[in-house]
């Protein structure tokens, strides 16, 4: 079975490390190739890193409220890349306050994110998603990890 | 300019300045001898040093919120109901991120976006962008002290605004500003820009104006052992006292369990005044901060009210001089001025009903307060050794060799070799040394706790303790016990 | 029939038992040896004994609401509620007033009422109305074991319904249900209605059914000075083991003084076992609860979260067995289900976080447990001397002559003298000691205690002062210090 | 000066007896002559001791939430004793719950109380109210306390 990557990174001027560090264990602990790009990350280093690595899927953390200004255009970006198709995911704490998150999702859906978490999800969930998304699921995947 | 922690010359100083202010249009309305003469008007209650003062001598703890929106009139509201609602003490200006990483322009944009959607869009207060009279427009709105809260790694033009601003409290410092805070910034780096930071707040110091000065203790807020972040501390304000800074508020984030809190806010005082003397510096008056919980949070409101209650609870029975106040809101975003004024209350209302109750001193507190400071005596000689007496060369040095290493920092250079995990009672203790220059019998110490916990647990501890760990407070808990 | 502590024989109860059962239509639905068979199909985990061992022996503190309504549905709704939602250890089934009168017509208008409003017109369950099979649907409703808790003086027929309807615990006492809940309901009434209850939980007792009694301890919720409510609950405890009662909670009210509070709770137990063994009765299991604050309480939520913290912290380092838990909604109203769910969810993070965590002993605890028994032995001694080894009669006799005394206490057969008021760090003392049997000591140790207050506050401690301390909590402070 | 007596009680199957006591005493210290009939206490015995005393006002608590049921028809009977003027005044806890002040007012207002005092109501409250309605206020009454 072919070994997917992972881009996994914190976008913007936001230095919240430690959500990105479990995540990054829990998916290579679920078996996955994580490209860890860290805290500070621009956009352009998700698609470099991205392209780079081959990587099936960018996944972007924002916890620290900007998210909204910082995520904004990063799929239009991975068009010129010409990694268009590539999997967004994004999660965190995405915007400033407590907001109702099916109002945030709905934006960052419309942003071109495929994926959107709210506030405190474990890693479970992005795993399985991935999964099914990946088509890793059904074919015994799951089984190797 | 070659490192070290002697005071910097004034040329070296004159030279900065003028890069400094140029950074962004606002440092033109810097004028220092104007500042002084604006500061020397302020009336004594909104002097910071003298509030705390205040505090340490009739035994209170005294609250503080953090908060900060991206547009001035907005702010000014937040602060006014912080003071009247939240019955705050202190009151913070918090920085936001953009302006943190000296991006003035996005910081103009978040502005701009914010005036656009009607909220704030950016997660503190653009001070530099804002300048120096919209400063003064805050100090002058409420009638206590007012500090500035941030995270900032090269804050030397924020420090020249703000202070000229009429804030007379400045957080941070060159390690605690820049490890948990960058990526990428050489820590020689940010010691010298805060070094400018200490400078400045000497500088009014000299003029008979007192700057407060407070290391920002906790650092990535995620199960710092105690030893750890005194080590920051304390050369923090040993580099802080050198630059003639006279009044240095001591802080410290809450790890849970009582007696190791309540040590480790005994211990920082002790350790200050020993290395201040040993190094021949000027005894300043020195004060405590706690902060309440630093790591992630219940989401829901009513568990959040008793994480912020066990905060303030130890702050009064240690007898910290200020706690710094979270918010029910804390794990889901930035709070609202209700949720923020909430949370100060949840905690006057403990530190009102506990005032003059303390933790009697007993065989485990004074156990604890050993090892905290055994801990980190051990780590500083050390450091000092490196910098063959330099505590500035040293710190350089100490980061590199791993000697102070910082948990889940994000800064490549801090080694991250250390790992934290709670003992069978949620004191923090180390699961990896990583190359902390610690003794046999300390290792032994730790370990011997850690280990009675996985015999509880039935399970050998590993990185997958530590992450439980790091849910735990957030699920309810203090100490991860496995998922059953 | 003479009033005696010696169990009652079964002549005289089968001769109550036929009026009290009479008293209300629902009596004809109580069939004692149904009810057994009833018990013995409760699962374990719902039987209240057996709960409170497992947090005994585990060390943890579990926590328990009060909550009762009108109606039958939502009653069970809201069992469902805070067992779900609020993550309750126990449930209540806290019962009406008009019931706890035996005014069981105007507990039918109640209902009624109700039922018109579509909102509960009761501030509780009117369980003797319902009956036995609405008791037991409560029961099978939920997963946890359930109390009756309620403030009756006669509760004979409450008691014969709801042990009859499968609850496993039932809360009150002879004088505890008495003094602070009738105004002239003669002391030797109470005593011999509460024998009844006692031996009705004895008889099931001998069936091998194990029912929770719980006498009240916070009594008048209001500065009550601990030896006066462990004189009153150790007597209880004596009486309901007369009685063939073989598993006891002890109840405390916090003061809010951390180490009084807990020299409070370590010394019930301490206190039951040696007089039980004095008396020549058996040792029976003894486990405690610890109410939050009973007095007044801040209208503000956020302060009220930090009232019911500081009880949480308190009922986890003193290692009481089960935590009576207060609601945000304390000083306005009956709570909701929401903000009864939220308290107990603000004190089960602080539960949690602080299990095994206790405050270490220090001299100043010991000191404080010392004074504690020695008051309360002073007062049993006396009161058995006054009865001549009889306790049932001695208590009569010590109310009539104030060797038991309630502060506050709207009971004629209460002499009414003693006053009680904070000292400078909020534990409660006598300012007057009425006519308790105390020595020239103890009357030393709170008169220099408050005197200090005196000093601190410029005044002579008198009435004004108790008065500020009645109002200090809701306030948002613990000592009632001079408005200035 | 004539001394004007209040009849102060807690009606029902209410104990509360904190705040009744602390209320007589207030009032005693504020010159009136207290008349307390304690803790549950019926209407009947309120309007006894109004009629015995001959008292100017009847202050009834209620603070464990039956208020609305007890507290109603009082002035009825009051008019049936031939005291239908006299003044009213209620406070407490007087609904089951945590209600609208104001419209828990209006309701005890139209039951023919003269004032209603919510929850956490001082002492200092009704004192000056009862100057005033008193008619004590003006003539120096005040200054004689
Ligand atoms: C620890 C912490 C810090 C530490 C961070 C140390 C470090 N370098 O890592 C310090 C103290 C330095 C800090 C600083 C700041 N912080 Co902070 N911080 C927190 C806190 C308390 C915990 C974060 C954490 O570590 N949680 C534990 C980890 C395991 O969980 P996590 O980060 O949420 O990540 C998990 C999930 O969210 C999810 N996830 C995350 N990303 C993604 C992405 C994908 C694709 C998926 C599937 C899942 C996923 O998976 C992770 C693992 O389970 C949170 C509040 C909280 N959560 O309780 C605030 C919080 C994130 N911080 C906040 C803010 C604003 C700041 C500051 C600006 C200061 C301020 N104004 O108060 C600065 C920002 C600095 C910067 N430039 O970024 C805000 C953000 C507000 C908002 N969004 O509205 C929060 C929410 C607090 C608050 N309510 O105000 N912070
Ligand atoms: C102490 C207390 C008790 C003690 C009372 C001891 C005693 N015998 O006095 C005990 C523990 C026995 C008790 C029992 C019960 N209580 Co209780 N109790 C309280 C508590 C915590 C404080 C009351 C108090 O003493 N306050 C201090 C005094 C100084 O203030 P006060 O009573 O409010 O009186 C002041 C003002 O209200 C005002 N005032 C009062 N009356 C009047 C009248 C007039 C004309 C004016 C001008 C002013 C005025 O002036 C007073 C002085 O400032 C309150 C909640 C709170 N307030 O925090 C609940 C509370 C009153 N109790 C309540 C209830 C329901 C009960 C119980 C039914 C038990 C239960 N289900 O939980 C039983 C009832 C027993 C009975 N038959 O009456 C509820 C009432 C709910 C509602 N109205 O919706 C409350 C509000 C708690 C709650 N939120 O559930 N209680």
């Amino acid at each position: 079975m072919e070994q997917k990557t992972l881009v996994l990174g914190v976008i913007g001027a936001d230095v919240h490390a430690v959500g990105n560090r479990i995540l990054a264990y829990a998916f290579s602990q679920a078996g996955f190739k994580v490209v860890n790009i860290g805290v500070l990350s621009t956009q352009e280093e998700f698609i470099q890193a991205a392209v780079e690595t081959g990587a099936a899927a960018i996944l972007v953390s924002s916890l620290y409220g900007h998210g909204e200004i910082d995520c904004c255009g990063l799929r239009k970006k991975c068009g010129e890349a010409g990694i268009g198709d590539i999997l967004l995911y994004v999660g965190g704490n995405l915007v400033v306050g407590k907001q109702d998150f099916s109002s945030v999702e709905k934006d960052f859906i419309e942003m071109g994110y495929d994926r959107v978490y709210p506030p405190g999800t474990m890693p479970e969930r992005p795993i399985e998603d991935l999964r099914k998304d990946l088509g890793l699921i059904g074919n015994g995947a799951e089984l190797c990890t | 300019m070659k490192l070290t922690a002697a005071k910097m010359n004034q040329e070296e100083f004159a030279r900065q300045r003028q890069a400094v202010l140029g950074q962004w249009v606002t440092g033109r309305e810097v004028d220092f001898s104007e500042a002084v003469a604006y500061h020397k008007e302020l009336p004594e209650s909104k002097i910071f040093a003298l509030k705390l003062l205040e505090a340490k001598n009739n035994g209170s703890t005294y609250a503080q919120p953090r908060a900060g929106v991206a547009l001035l009139n907005e702010h000014l509201e937040l602060m006014r109901y912080l003071q009247a609602e939240g019955e705050a003490d202190f009151l913070p200006t918090t920085i936001d991120s953009y302006t943190r990483q000296n991006r003035y322009p996005e910081a103009q944009i978040g502005i701009d976006e914010s005036r656009r959607a009607g909220r704030s869009m950016l997660n503190g207060f653009p001070a530099v962008n804002h300048g120096v009279a919209a400063c003064r427009r805050i100090i002058e709105s409420v009638s206590v002290p007012v500090q500035i809260r941030h995270g900032t790694p090269d804050a030397r033009l924020l420090a020249e605004i703000t202070l000229a601003g009429g804030f007379t409290a400045f957080e941070g410092g060159g390690i605690s500003y820049n490890i948990p805070y960058a990526k990428d910034v050489p820590l020689e780096s940010t010691l010298k820009y805060w070094q400018y930071v200490d400078r400045l707040a000497g500088l009014y110091e000299e003029e008979g104006i007192r700057i407060n000065r407070e290391p920002f203790g906790p650092l990535t807020g995620t199960l710092v052992p105690p030893s750890i972040s005194h080590a920051v501390t304390i050369i923090e304000c040993i580099l802080a006292v050198a630059q003639g800074v006279g009044n240095i508020t001591l802080g410290y984030g809450q790890c849970g369990n009582l007696i190791q809190d309540t040590a480790a806010l005994h211990t920082l005082p002790i350790l200050a005044e020993e290395y201040l003397a040993r190094l021949g510096l000027p005894a300043v008056t020195i004060t405590t901060v706690f902060h309440q919980w630093m790591g992630g949070f219940p989401q829901d409101e009513a568990k959040a009210y008793g994480v912020i209650s066990w905060g303030a609870v130890t702050a009064a029975l240690a007898k910290a001089t200020k706690v710094i106040v979270k918010t029910p809101h804390e794990a889901l975003g930035i709070p609202t001025k209700e949720a923020n004024a909430a949370g100060i209350r949840t905690t006057k209302q403990i530190l009102n009903m506990l005032r003059g109750q303390t933790l009697p001193r007993t065989a485990e507190l004074a156990s604890e307060e050993k090892v905290i400071l055994e801990e980190t005596r051990l780590i500083l000689d050390q450091v000092l050794d490196l910098g063959e007496g330099d505590i500035a060369v040293g710190t350089v040095r100490a980061f590199q060799a791993g000697i102070i290493d910082v948990p889940f920092a994000p800064s490549r250079f801090n080694a991250g070799k250390i790992l934290p995990v709670r003992d069978s009672l949620g004191a923090v203790r180390f699961l990896d040394f990583g190359n902390l220059p610690f003794t046999g019998d300390i290792k032994d110490y730790h370990r011997e706790r850690i280990a009675r916990r996985g015999r509880e647990e039935g399970r050998e501890p590993a990185f997958q303790m530590v992450i439980d760990d790091i849910y735990a407070i957030g699920k309810g808990i203090l100490v991860g016990r496995p998922r059953s």
